[in-house]
């Protein structure tokens, strides 16, 4: 069934791809300029905001200069600085040559003061460069073009991003914006060796996607295999890394996040420098990184920065948490449905009175708790903030109060799924998988007890072991077993005392310190 | 041929998992009541011994498979054809695993289940873990296996309060032959039973650390089955252990204040999985060599619904499950545990031995 | 493939029943168990049912308003042919399924106990759900199910309430406890015969544990009385805090036993057992001194530790010829002893063990210590 | 008649169906299919015939029988 629904969705996909929006204009820019002109408004027909300035001038006006943009792309304060006023000036200053070569070698070399600008053969050219919000600038008679980049720097402020909150570190965190981002991240790694290589991708949307690593830590072959899955990718739209994440996974039947992602600066870093790649797209400000594995849900950066003995505390906790999160009522469905033999007499009693008229089954009674426990949840995301204290209130009376009084839910009920509750906000990674999971353990435990939540445990981490992300077992540092890398999993040593990189992620220099010979990969990857 | 590669580590936690396995529901120490320890120590060595055997049969046929040893040494026709009577040994031996862990399980917790279904879904489970291959077998018997220790560990503090030590005395009360025959049937029952490991030797990475990892699990099992034997006898004392059906269980049950039992029903999963997925896999894998077909997975659902309906066919009741785990199951494994690797490894040093004086005489 | 599986794990569960699944509420807690003979041969097996909410109701909030306030705990009895035939039977009275692992005292009548309690023994020990470590007890002069029926004002369930009164036998040392386990291990023991504590009704609110019934053979025999009792314990190591008391010059002194040790020995000669060894070693502080004299000096200690040694020597004496003169049961299990070190001697001799046993002469060694004597020196009352 | 049997061989077959499925597509050579027909086959019959309460005499009462006859086991 499946199969088929991927089959469809792949015919789809080609045949949109066949019309690209480039086919028809794949041709040199022409020499004069009115046909410019012409053949521009042509292609920009029923877009108003796409401006052709022309600016006239010598004698019998044999020079014409041709600037055309997208008004609210670019900056007009800079446009006017940099190009209109300095090719004015110059045109009209005694200087000016007659020769339409000379005056465009002129304008290009000494005119334009801007730093950043590319010349352009063709029209395609052009018209990719005007959409991407840069200044061409056509010069009657010639066959270049000049690209400026005027772009307006227009976007979201930098700030503490509300996904990942820490207490300690910085708290500077991505933008929507792609050049503010790389600029974040080149100004922690001072290095020729942070490389940034930007493809386009989306037929539609043209998004500049980057593939950011560092060279000579990063391994090559991860960084091929990005780079060719990237490629791979024949799509309408590139509008998140969400998008790139579901393209480039390595099994796209999963519940586990394989691809990681990321808002925070200081953490991205901190995985580059472990030797990942990381993937930044044009107007997103979560920035995906390769290989992900499971252990990285419960590390934060603040287990770096904070002291080891606390930070290896809440590392088990957060795993403890994990269990929990899944299990707790699965557990309570099989101590109250199966397992009366286990339970010692007093907790038996004080079971046994708070099921007492209790309607439905365990499992029921479960599931609708959870269900409901959900719904909120999903509610309290969705809804507009200021409405949220009301969300809370009604949520706390319904799902604590009022269903025990009127004796749907037991108290212990309660409790259970508050606590599950409580625990499965403190793996965000993983909160999409313990969700459903939950369930698949509470349909189990309900049909065999603790025997059920054993097998369907055992199909986990089965599931678990075959999953790989980019070639990197999903389960490493614990299986296959990297003793080096113990060091930073459910626990985790003082940051002077990790001396060599992750293992598992076969980078070309294991050692932190720069200049040490490579290890040799291959030892490494048969452990 | 599929080209997994297992680390050494993963090959230890394999072993030790499958030794482990169902050893604990039907115990062929029982026998020898007070004196099990020493038949445990025997056989303990005497499987040391066994695995040492087949490891070398593997090192002297290097990257060949079980199947491709049988052709080589002993002719086509006879190879496929004892290769053949493997398969059926493997199925037969995945089949009693079921069948101990059903029959436990419906014993002890689960009055009203059906056995059937037990057995299939703990089927479905391993169908899932051998089609991921067995580099993924290994992964998971590398997280899950160090779980059994711990557990035993942890019911064995938790009895700490009614031990009484002196429990295993007196020494040789019924004479040596009891200890002699529990000791073979603990070698048949689990060390013998590793000769399906023939199929999975060729995986490992680091050949050259067969013989030390096969050893090193044989007698960490041993170990760690004398540990639980004392733990039992202590706790519970010779008479009892005798008259009990399922001595772990009885254990677990006597902790005060906390039951906990369902942890031992994790340990006899992970153990008994573990074996009925190698078993399954070097059954899938023989008979697809011995059919010509690229790739084991064709065979594994088929073969486990035989593995199936066979352990559900094969008792009538559970006396003839112990009865058979007792008397039959020791004799009808000669051939399979002892003769049949004996004979290979005889053939394989005769060849050894010739290419090696070819090679002097060339030189 | 991982969809595969997830549907074949989930269609089971929804095509089928889900067999051994039993919610809590459709369970009764059966909290103590009594089993007796009929005159006809007939097993007769009591059961003490609670009621959880009316627990609840009773311990927290005395009854809400309105509400009719039911009663905790009901007691029925069924007459089977064994025991199992009589707990299903009884569902003919019995609203729900009895639920076995929440036992906490199992009471059994004498008569039964006359007759052999071997029969009783295997149903629960076959039996998955039977808790092992409950207490076993056997009634005297009354039938378990007048036992059952009292209503103690201590607790609400009589069966927790029985249960402490057992377990303080730690503080006190005059009847023996006995879980079901124990009796397990040593019903089909030649090496040492089982014992039982005894229990007896006061009154229609309490009941008395003290004193153990000697079995042989797996049939009651007779019984020992609390100081026979609390001698046995001493010498089988069960003892851990007691009052002993010793007569005194113009009074009487309690002792608080706080520490006890005990071991037991076979002495052999040319192969065959001379002589049974009994030592103790004890310890304990001054609890009460109803006498007038002044002890200050060490050698007063050392004249009561003396007297103590002979009290306790007296209740073992006592214990001992009970077991060996008038029941010829080897309650005490010197048989495991002679079992474990000489086992050639014992595999001739295993069934006249008894015998043997009722024969040999006994030593019983006492050391005792008194340490300290509580927060004052001098009795209350002085010998001017 | 015993209906959790069928309903496991109901779920078998649903198994065996997707290998089947797979061979079709690939082409799989007749030997293959010929073993895995015979094995399939064999089970579903063994296990039908189970429930509906008709059990053949099982292999661990022939290998029993054998032993015997060899007397290697009393």
């Amino acid at each position: 069934m499946f199969r088929k629904i991927k089959r469809h969705l792949r015919l789809g996909k080609q045949q949109i791809n066949i019309d690209t929006i480039y086919t028809g204009i794949d041709e040199p820019l022409p020499k004069n300029i009115e046909k410019v002109k012409k053949r521009l408004d042509e292609i920009f027909s029923g877009c108003d905001d796409f401006i052709q300035r022309q600016m006239v001038c010598g004698e019998d006006e044999c020079i014409r200069i041709l600037v055309s943009y997208i008004d609210g792309l670019v900056d007009k304060n800079i446009l006017n600085r940099d190009i209109i006023r300095p090719v004015i000036d110059y045109l009209s200053s005694k200087q000016a040559h007659d020769e339409p070569k000379l005056v465009y070698q002129r304008i290009k070399e000494c005119v334009v003061s801007s730093s950043d600008f590319e010349e352009i053969q063709s029209m395609q050219q052009a018209v990719y460069k005007i959409v991407s919000g840069d200044a061409v600038l056509f010069v009657d008679g010639v066959k270049d073009a000049l690209a400026v980049n005027v772009k307006t720097m227009q976007g979201r402020q930098i700030d503490e991003p509300d996904t990942e909150i820490s207490i300690r570190g910085p708290r500077e965190g991505f933008v929507e914006n792609l050049a503010t981002n790389m600029m974040l991240i080149r100004k922690r790694i001072k290095s020729p060796n942070l490389k940034f290589e930007i493809i386009q991708l989306g037929v539609q949307t043209k998004t500049d996607v980057c593939i950011c690593y560092i060279k000579g830590i990063a391994n090559e072959e991860i960084v091929k295999e990005v780079r060719k899955r990237l490629k791979k990718i024949k799509t309408d739209a590139i509008l998140d890394t969400g998008y790139i994440e579901q393209y480039i996974t390595d099994n796209r039947l999963t519940l586990f996040p394989i691809v990681g992602n990321t808002e925070k600066c200081d953490k991205l870093v901190a995985k580059l420098l472990e030797g990942r790649v990381a993937i930044l797209c044009d107007g997103t400000p979560y920035i995906i990184t390769v290989p992900y594995i499971f252990i990285e849900s419960i590390q934060t950066s603040d287990d770096y920065y904070d002291h080891a003995f606390f930070a290896s505390f809440m590392r088990l906790l957060r795993s403890f948490a994990l269990i929990i999160s899944n299990l707790l009522p699965a557990m309570y469905v099989a101590l109250v449905s199966f397992h009366h033999t286990v339970i010692p007499i007093k907790l038996m009693i004080t079971l046994a009175a708070s099921r007492q008229g209790i309607p439905f089954s365990p499992f029921v009674e479960a599931v609708l708790m959870i269900t409901a426990f959900e719904l909120l949840r999903e509610a309290g995301v969705r809804m507009p903030r200021t409405i949220g204290q009301a969300l809370s209130i009604v949520g706390a009376i319904v799902l604590g109060e009022a269903s025990v009084a009127a004796g749907i839910a037991s108290n212990l009920m309660v409790i259970v799924v508050a606590i599950t509750a409580i625990c499965s906000f403190v793996v965000p990674p993983l909160i999409r998988a313990t969700m459903l999971l939950r369930f698949a353990f509470l349909v189990a435990a309900n049909f065999l007890g603790f025997l059920g939540i054993s097998f369907v445990a055992v199909a986990v981490f089965i599931h678990l072991c075959r999953l790989r992300s980019f070639g990197i077992p999903y389960m490493a540092p614990f299986s296959p077993l990297t003793a080096s890398d113990i060091k930073d999993s459910l626990g985790v040593v003082p940051i002077w005392a990790m001396l060599t990189r992750p293992k598992i992620l076969f980078p070309e220099n294991t050692k932190d310190t720069v200049g040490i010979k490579r290890q040799e990969v291959d030892e490494i990857s048969e452990d | 041929m599929e080209k997994a590669r297992i680390s050494s580590l993963q090959l230890f936690m394999l072993m030790t998992g499958f030794l482990f396995g169902s050893t604990l529901i039907i115990n062929p120490i029982i026998n020898a009541k007070n004196d099990g320890w020493l038949a445990i120590i025997i056989g303990g060595i005497g499987g040391t011994l066994l695995l040492w055997v087949y490891a070398t049969i593997a090192l002297l046929n290097p990257s060949k498979n079980f199947v491709e040893i049988l052709r080589s040494r002993l002719g086509k026709v006879l190879g496929n054809l004892l290769a053949l009577l493997y398969v059926w040994y493997f199925t037969h031996l995945a089949s009693l695993v079921f069948r101990n862990f059903g029959s436990f399980i419906t014993t002890t917790t689960y009055l009203y289940t059906p056995l059937e279904v037990i057995i299939t879904i703990f089927a479905i489970v391993i169908v899932y873990a051998v089609n991921s291959g067995i580099e993924v077998v290994g992964r998971v018997s590398e997280l899950l296996v160090p779980v059994i220790p711990v557990i035993a560990v942890l019911i064995s503090i938790s009895l700490v309060t009614i031990h009484d030590f002196t429990a295993f005395l007196p020494v040789l009360e019924n004479g040596i032959q009891p200890v002699i025959k529990a000791a073979y049937a603990f070698l048949t029952f689990p060390f013998g039973e590793t000769i399906s490991f023939l199929m999975i030797f060729p995986h490992l990475n680091k050949r050259k650390n067969l013989r030390r990892v096969s050893a090193l699990s044989a007698l960490s099992v041993t170990g760690l089955f004398l540990f639980i034997f004392f733990r039992d006898i202590t706790a519970l004392g010779s008479h009892f252990i005798y008259q009990a059906t399922f001595v772990p269980h009885i254990t677990s049950v006597l902790i005060p204040g906390i039951n906990l039992e369902p942890l031992l029903d994790v340990n006899l999963l992970i153990g008994g999985g573990i074996k009925i997925a190698i078993c399954l896999y070097a059954a899938s894998t023989m008979l697809a060599n011995i059919i010509g077909a690229d790739d084991y997975r064709k065979f594994t659902t088929s073969l486990l619904t035989f593995c199936v309906v066979l352990s559900i066919w094969i008792y009538e009741n559970i006396f003839e499950m112990f009865n058979w785990a007792e008397k039959v199951w020791p004799y009808y494994s000669i051939p399979f545990q002892i003769f049949i690797p004996l004979i290979l490894l005889v053939l394989s040093l005769i060849k050894k031995n010739k290419t090696t004086l070819t090679d002097s005489a060339e030189q | 493939m991982k969809i595969k599986i997830i549907i074949l794990l989930i269609l089971p569960a929804l095509l089928t029943g889900c067999w051994d699944n039993v919610d809590l509420i459709d369970i009764n807690l059966v909290t103590a168990l009594g089993i007796d003979k009929s005159e006809d041969g007939k097993i007769i097996v009591t059961v003490q049912v609670i009621e959880p909410a009316a627990l609840q109701s009773t311990s927290s909030s005395q009854g809400k308003v309105g509400m009719a306030q039911t009663k905790p705990v009901f007691v029925e009895s069924y007459k089977g042919e064994t025991i199992s035939d009589a707990l299903i039977s009884m569902k003919a009275m019995v609203d729900k399924r009895l639920f076995l692992s929440t036992v906490q005292v199992i009471i059994l009548g004498e008569k039964l106990c006359r007759e052999g309690v071997n029969e009783a023994l295997d149903f629960l020990h076959r039996d998955y759900q039977v808790e092992y470590l409950a207490d076993v007890l056997v009634a005297r002069g009354c039938s378990p199910k007048d036992i059952l029926k009292i209503q103690p004002e201590m607790d609400v369930i009589p069966a927790m309430y029985i249960k402490g009164t057992i377990e303080n036998t730690e503080l006190r040392a005059k009847v023996k406890r006995t879980m079901l386990v124990e009796l397990f291990k040593d019903i089909e023991n030649k090496c040492r015969q089982i014992t039982i504590g005894q229990i007896t009704k006061e009154n229609e609110k309490t009941v008395n544990t003290e004193g153990t019934a000697v079995f042989k053979d797996g049939k009651l025999v007779g019984w020992l009385n609390q100081y026979e009792t609390r001698g046995f314990l001493f010498v089988t190591d069960r003892v851990k805090n007691t009052i002993i008391t010793i007569p005194m010059a113009n009074g009487k002194m309690s002792i608080r036993v706080l520490n006890s040790r005990g071991k037991m020995d076979v002495k052999f000669k040319n192969g065959r057992p001379y002589r049974l060894s009994i030592y103790v070693d004890l310890e304990g502080n001054i609890a009460e001194y109803t006498g007038k004299k002044v002890l200050d000096a060490p050698t007063d200690m050392h004249t009561l530790q003396m007297t103590l040694s002979e009290e306790v020597k007296k209740e073992i004496a006592m214990a001992l010829r009970k077991a060996q003169k008038e029941y010829s049961s080897d309650i005490f299990g010197f048989g495991k002893i002679v079992h474990k070190y000489h086992p050639q001697y014992w595999k001739q001799t295993m069934d006249q063990w008894n015998d043997i046993f009722s024969s040999l002469p006994t030593e019983i060694v006492i050391k005792s210590r008194i340490r300290r004597s509580g927060l004052i020196k001098s009795p209350m009352t002085k010998d001017e | 008649m015993n209906n959790n049997m069928m309903l496991i061989l109901a779920i078998f077959i649903v198994l065996s169906i997707y290998d089947v499925r797979k061979f079709i597509r690939e082409k799989e050579s007749a030997r293959v299919i010929a073993a895995y027909a015979f094995i399939v086959v064999l089970s579903l019959v063994l296990g039908f015939l189970i429930s509906i309460g008709k059990r053949p005499s099982s292999p661990a009462e022939w290998i029993q029988e054998i032993l015997e006859t060899m007397g290697v086991i009393k």
